[in-house]
């Protein structure tokens, strides 16, 4: 049985790394690494290493996809201001949701 | 199942290491290095593992029973929150990188340079 | 180089590596064996010294030195992080508009901020009884007060989150770390070397120097944590402008 | 054979696979439903394999999970979901899922365990993931 477990967990990390990288949008990918992250805790536990799955569920399951989203709408932001810029003064602000 | 462990360890790290590679944006990279960077604890556990072991913890078994190896443990977890910090350092050169070129293709990034 | 000939080069590396992986892995122990020196050496130290979760007192005990090296890359990626998303020049702060979030959610975050909190200082403080520490306790109780954020506002989260002090923290954990070390010095010992009595097996002060360390490093990742997010969340959400460019 | 690991193998391939599946391909609705359906089978999985091992130890990462998905949701659903995105197929099973699978594992670990601190963790960790479930599905419903 432990062997059962071992395998399908290291397959499920093994896919969401592979499916992880091809996402090539960045704001996706986050959404993969944090099911990426969630597969490697379940591996370690079942390879008996559960302090180093709670390492990474709490790395895993927020901080790291927080920190991926917040440089994204950090990047288009830019990217906007950057684009209106010609345009006038008015550029950059406009609506946006939090 | 005596090598299987391990060549999904590298595999993790070749596939991590196309993506960085073939990336067109530095986020979509710092992501890619993060799924590298995992393969090391995947190989790390997988050679501390001891077939029939349990966890070395001793708060709810007696000492004695047959436990799998703490020191390489002791290393991936650690690792772990680290390398978090530094993706988020990596993060925030991708930033500062936006910010002074408007970009963050390494490809548009490689012409800005002549 | 055109783009075929890069992928060319690179799919000669993968493989080159691949076939570097395969011959090492083939002459690794097989999967799951037996013989663990270094582990059974290190469970004999660990209990020699009382201290029940013996990846702890490898961490904080056999290892501490090497923490501290560990803790001293976390101190300075966050160091690296807060100066390259500072405020710069031409950049101005705009505070954003309030979020509109349904009642029953900013409940939720409000009721799940206390949890979260004692969740982590629980496992930060069992460190060295049952699986946790301060590496995985200071990541949650960090993630606990970003729930004011997801569930309820932004500048509910400022409210509560005065950065500067967790900078203080940030820097006080790791001072406490390297002063515990040198504590060893003083008794006449190695330095970081665990000098205190050993306590009783099982209960939450044995362990000697261990738990002390544990809590250092939970203090130093908490706070290092909410300092870093503080600076993302600013850059994303409250500084405007450009910035100059080249 | 163990009951409980058999049980905990079959989540994984029948439970955690599927919604990798979902959340590799297609909108960003979809995808952090997915996400959500993961965190919370990842939950009762770890409680599986706590009781299979038989090491009560492991039920601490269930607990974190059950606080910290829930969290990890909301992140995805304030910075990542749009106008377009509101009411996501797949969303309605979420509460349905959360109530059966929960009430499907906690109650027969509370069982085996008998009345203690143990089953009031057990508890604890049910009621979090019910108020975790009911209240991520309405902000991913939202968008």
């Amino acid at each position: 049985m432990d062997d059962v477990l071992v395998t399908a967990s290291l397959l499920f990390v093994a896919a969401a790394a592979t499916a992880a990288v091809f996402n090539r949008d960045p704001a996706r990918q986050a959404v993969v690494l944090s099911l990426l992250g969630l597969g490697l805790a379940v591996a370690f536990t079942v390879l008996q290493a559960p302090d180093v799955g709670l390492s990474q569920l709490g790395v895993g399951s927020a901080l790291t996809p927080l920190m991926i989203l917040l440089t994204v709408r950090k990047v288009r932001k830019v990217r906007r201001t950057e684009k209106g810029a010609g345009s006038g003064p008015g550029s950059g602000g406009g609506k946006r949701r939090r | 199942m005596s090598v299987l462990p391990y060549a999904i360890a590298g595999w993790i790290f070749l596939a991590g290491l196309y993506g960085l590679a073939t990336s067109r944006d530095l986020v979509h990279a710092v992501g890619c290095l993060s799924v590298a960077q995992s393969s090391t604890y995947v190989l790390l556990l997988a050679v501390g593992y001891r077939r029939g072991g349990t966890a070395p913890v001793f708060s709810d078994v007696k000492p004695g029973v047959r436990v799998v190896d703490p020191v390489v443990q002791a290393l991936a977890l650690t690792d772990v929150v680290v390398g978090a910090t530094v993706t988020a350092l990596l993060l925030a050169l991708v930033v500062q990188t936006a910010k002074r070129h408007g970009t963050v293709d390494p490809d548009e990034l490689f012409e800005l340079r002549g | 180089m055109s783009r075929r000939l890069r992928l060319g080069v690179l799919a000669a590396g993968l493989l080159a590596t691949a076939a570097l992986l395969a011959a090492a892995f083939l002459e690794l122990p097989a999967f799951g064996g037996a013989r663990h020196p270094y582990g059974d050496r290190a469970v004999e130290a660990s209990l020699a010294r009382h201290t029940a979760n013996t990846v702890s007192a490898v961490n904080f005990d056999q290892r501490a030195f090497d923490t501290l090296g560990e803790e001293t890359i976390l101190f300075s990626a966050v160091l690296g992080t807060v100066v390259l998303l500072r405020q710069t020049r031409g950049e101005h702060r705009e505070a954003p508009e309030p979020a509109s979030v349904p009642p029953a959610l900013r409940r939720y975050g409000l009721a799940a901020l206390p949890v979260t909190l004692l969740t982590g200082l629980y496992v930060i403080a069992h460190g060295q009884l049952s699986p946790g520490g301060g590496f995985q306790g200071g990541v949650v109780v960090a993630t606990a007060f970003h729930l004011l954020y997801v569930a309820v506002d932004y500048r509910a989260l400022e409210r509560v989150r005065p950065v500067g002090l967790y900078e203080i923290g940030d820097a006080a954990g790791e001072a406490a770390y390297v002063l515990l070390g040198a504590g060893g010095l003083l008794a006449g010992a190695a330095y970081l070397a665990n000098v205190l009595p050993y306590g009783t097996f099982g209960t939450l002060a044995s362990g000697g120097t261990v738990p002390l360390l544990n809590a250092a490093v939970g203090l130093e990742v908490s706070s290092a944590v909410v300092v870093l997010l503080a600076h993302f969340l600013r850059q994303a959400l409250e500084i405007e402008g450009g910035g100059e460019r080249e | 054979m163990n009951v409980w690991l058999g049980a905990a193998a079959l989540l994984l391939a029948a439970g955690l696979g599927p919604a990798l599946w979902g959340a590799v391909r297609g909108a960003p609705g979809r995808r952090v439903v997915a996400q959500n359906f993961a965190t919370l089978l990842l939950c009762l999985l770890f409680l599986l394999l706590a009781q299979g091992y038989g090491r009560p130890a492991y039920v601490d990462l269930a607990l974190v999970v059950s606080v910290l998905g829930p969290a990890g949701t909301l992140v995805f659903a304030r910075l990542l979901l749009g106008e377009e995105d509101r009411d996501p197929p797949g969303v309605r099973w979420l509460t349905p899922v959360v109530v059966t699978g929960t009430a499907a594992t906690v109650l027969p670990l509370c069982v085996v365990t008998g009345p203690g601190r143990a089953t009031v963790k057990l508890l604890v960790i049910g009621v979090l993931l019910l108020a975790g479930g009911v209240v991520t599905t309405r902000a991913v419903r939202r968008g």
